[in-house]
């Protein structure tokens, strides 16, 4: 395991300090916690603000600017931030509409933000949250943890960011925030694992011939362990999956996220593409937008997730709005 | 026998000392069903809990534990972040104005500290969480007091009842945090929260027998 | 060597359908030979054409688009492309105004491209090419190939697409890449290798503590092999020999270009890019512009590479010009 | 002895057969100095020759040679794709109207071969490229004809020239080509096209010998 660092203490803030460095015209650092702002917040506008472990970058972080995010609060590799960052990040970016919470349903995040968000209602900011669960590797109940949130995240973030900057209230953006979080799915495999840093060794071992399907988004072990197969078969199984569980129905019209986990080439990114819009044309399904490319990732893990949206007209104009951040940028 | 607050933060700093040496296996054990960071998250906790009380000085029980909460809340982060600083924080509310540490206070701030954890993570026994260690360890705590056992008599048999519970997380599918995404799969595994619930109480425990001596 | 594909021998292919099926507004393939075409050429405008081995996406296919390519010529993996690619592809988005050839510094590449230019001119179709030799890692000297065209190339296509655009004539753009290519300079390293597909297996192997300092973007060996250092040191050492062979001098202004190699978390990338900006403050050079990402790849490999350009007041505004690629896009 | 139209089909089809049997080989020698990716390109361009020559048919040598300069040309890519089609283009219209392959014929071709690539490639011997072992087959296949050797034995001193040719690159530092990059790290390893024009030409004498026997 080799990794570009200095301290192994040191990677998120390094990492925030040349985010910063790279972008002074999006961004700003918090003075006193780790958070990441807009740089002309706060804004006469809904706050939107998310976070997480660090590792999946560009989430969260490259997300922050014009049209997306207002604030994200990185917690340490794979592990959630702490509620004195999100209160903070909260405060600095808030303009006196509200803060809404994107949080990814892990039960870390979860609580994380709640404490923030408790300390915050106690202080009379109108705070919300949205937690983000499409991952259908995850047999959902009521007596477990429910669904991860993983590539959901990341069009959540643009569509709920666009409408908070052209203006919705903060229960216009929750409402919408909830209703995307409805309408999308998600699933990932991987074909290596990724190493935290502190810890210093892959997560997990695969053999030669063998992919993890149903992977998270922190190497932690997928749904099942299978032989490798030719990329098309990956993706219908994949795709399969997906579709049938929302359920996305023929004349649909969908977003079709295919997403690197970090590692994979995008030669393969764009070749795994190929297969999925052939799929889904078998299904009937329009592919009204597309994303491909490592958005939300896994450190250096190889492997890719697919993400559909069931677009309606609103989201599909919130998609096109102009986004300015890191990690998307179109239309300024 | 009783812990002062000297000796509490003694016990405190051992825990530190535990959780740095248990950090690759904690980790290890986070790796099968987890994310990989469990014994990062704690390490990193307690050596900022051992640097804020190193700096701190403190006038009762409360404050020690007060500042153990707090610290763990803002620098662990995770699940096991707000869990284990909501359980020192409602341990601190139990041992205001106290300046020493006797079987039944540490039951009812252990017992007071569990119940933080499972109202705020809504974990039941067998769902494969730190819950399934710190219960019994409760239990074990409560009939020490009962019986008027001293300290650490008293943390003698938290700690085996907080062996077997941990020991007893190894067959069961996980049903709250991460590792219930893994369905059966997380069967087979011992849950890194319960083993660190363990070696927390354990090292109290060897502080215990240190002060006595 | 894990891989998502299906038939090794479609890599390309594959992978090229998938581009044109996520961006259909803005590419198109050539209908007879592998060939990325800008979906609304011939442009009325110079026509700008570059090419080279597939598996350094997004280079080039990812770069065809309004204001950078108007067509692209994909290798085989790390292959040079063949003269008829060229030719037919130029002839599809030469719009009457001339063609110019962007070519990165390998005798396969430029041996190729000359057959092809020399093809077109036979038929009357102005054709120039620029041949781009940045990387500073390969001692440069009469008597070899002399220096490899690496990070430089993303700059210049940009740069030069952008003058294309604006309706810059073939003298004109010529001059202007020349005139780019003079003034930038990188070097890359590895902390892995990659892997051909049709090799099937790591190009070359590195020990767990070791790297390669100026490493290509083919896997080939670099200068030397060293023990791993902190990423401080690293950067420094590379970015030391950038600066000294322009030279660059005190209150230059400069754009800093931190690529990822295809491997290496983002979160490593800024954190690297953290360095170089501390590095370049310590020599009094001003950072105007910067890029932080992957954008010139070797497949799966692990490592990054500094490229620095020499800006002037022509090329900062040529930068910010609109771009809308699949691979680089703002402004529009 | 002398190959006619379909002998000389016959030696590329050899010719295929042996790139195809040394990819791996030829691809390893291009990892140490290249990018890995020798072998893969002349077993892919003799593919595409194999398909091209069954499917056409041929009034004399020279047409056969152009397709086959042509295919190279449009499928190797790489360095050795422009610099073996022009060689076999060139060889071409030395071949042009001829219907057998004589020692005098062949060398004059393969001599206006390595003109070509030296024309493209610049390179001069000991650069560590294909003209080191093509220069000393020409020398070999041009005494043989000034001897008046036939076919089999012409290609059986060029074989051995060849061979030479491709052990002298081992120690070389290269100057051309992608090896050039490496400075002194070239030196230690054999030049992939030294080696592929070795394996050529002994495919073409394979052929020879079966088609004399
Ligand atoms: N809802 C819960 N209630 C009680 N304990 C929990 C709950 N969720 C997780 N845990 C405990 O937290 C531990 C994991 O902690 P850690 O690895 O630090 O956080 P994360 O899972 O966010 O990475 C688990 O082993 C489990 O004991
Ligand atoms: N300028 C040149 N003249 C003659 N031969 C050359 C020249 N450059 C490269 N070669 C030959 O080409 C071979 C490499 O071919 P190949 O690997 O197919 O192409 P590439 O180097 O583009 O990957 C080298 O081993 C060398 O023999
Ligand atoms: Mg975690
Ligand atoms: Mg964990
Ligand atoms: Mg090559
Ligand atoms: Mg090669």
């Amino acid at each position: 395991m080799k990794k570009l660092l200095n301290r192994v203490d040191d990677v998120v803030v390094e990492s925030l300090a040349g985010l910063a460095a790279a972008h002074p015209c999006l961004v700003k650092l918090h003075p006193s916690v780790k958070a990441v702002l807009r740089a002309d917040a706060p804004g006469d506008k809904v706050a939107v603000v998310s976070g997480g472990g660090s590792g999946h970058e560009p989430l969260h972080g490259g997300y922050v600017g014009y049209g997306m995010l207002d604030a994200a609060c990185p917690g340490e590799v794979f592990t959630s931030p702490t509620p004195d960052q999100m209160y903070e990040a909260a405060k600095a970016v808030d303009g006196g509409k509200g803060v809404l919470f994107i949080v990814k349903n892990y039960t870390g995040d979860v609580m994380n933000f709640q404490m923030a968000a408790d300390m915050l209602a106690g202080e009379g900011i109108a705070v919300e949250q949205v937690v983000v669960d499409d991952d259908v590797a995850v047999q959902d109940s009521l007596y477990t943890a429910g669904r991860r949130g993983v590539g959901g995240t990341v069009l959540i973030e643009k569509i709920v960011g666009a409408k908070a900057q052209a203006g919705g209230s903060l229960a216009e953006v929750k409402s919408l925030c909830e209703r995307v979080n409805s309408q999308v799915r998600s699933m990932g495999m991987a074909l290596t694992s990724c190493a935290v840093p502190a810890a210093g060794k892959p997560t997990f071992e695969l053999g030669e011939d063998e992919m993890e399907i149903g992977i998270g988004i922190h190497g932690e072990p997928g749904r099942k362990r299978m032989k490798l197969k030719p990329a098309k078969e990956i993706v219908e199984m994949m795709a399969e999956a997906i579709v049938a569980d929302l359920p996305f129905k023929a004349g649909d019209e969908v977003l079709a996220f295919l997403n690197g986990m970090g590692g994979t080439p995008q030669m393969e990114l764009y070749l795994a593409y190929n297969d999925l819009a052939n799929f889904l044309a078998g299904k009937g399904l329009k592919i009204a937008r597309s994303l491909v490319g490592n958005y939300i990732t896994s450190l250096e893990m190889q492997g890719f997730s697919i993400t559909l949206l069931k677009l309606d007209e609103e989201m599909k104009a919130l998609w096109d709005a102009p986004v300015e951040t890191a990690g998307l940028r179109w239309g300024r | 026998m009783k812990l002062d607050i000297q000796g509490v933060i003694k016990a405190l700093d051992a825990v530190g000392r535990s959780l740095a040496e248990n950090k690759d296996y904690l980790t290890e054990l986070d790796s099968a069903i987890g994310d990989a960071d469990h014994g990062i998250n704690m390490n990193r906790g307690f050596q900022k809990v051992h640097d804020r009380l190193t700096a701190g000085s403190y006038a009762d029980l409360g404050a020690v534990l007060k500042d153990v909460g707090m610290t763990l809340m803002g620098s662990v982060g995770g699940a096991s972040g707000p869990l284990y600083g909501t359980m020192f924080m409602k341990m601190s509310s139990r041992l205001a104005g106290r300046e020493e540490l006797d079987t039944p206070s540490l039951a009812e701030a252990v017992e007071e500290g569990l119940k933080g954890i499972v109202a705020l993570g809504r974990a039941n026994l067998q769902d494969k969480t730190m819950v399934d260690s710190l219960t019994p360890a409760v239990e074990a705590l409560k009939r020490a007091a009962s019986e008027g056992l001293p300290l650490e008599a008293a943390l003698e048999s938290a700690v085996e009842a907080a062996r077997t519970g941990m020991e007893s997380t190894i067959p069961l599918v996980a049903r709250k945090g991460r590792a219930s995404y893994l369905g059966e799969r997380s069967a087979g595994h011992q849950d890194p929260g319960a083993t660190s619930v363990f070696l927390i109480l354990s090292a109290i425990l060897e502080t215990a027998r240190e002060e006595t001596a």
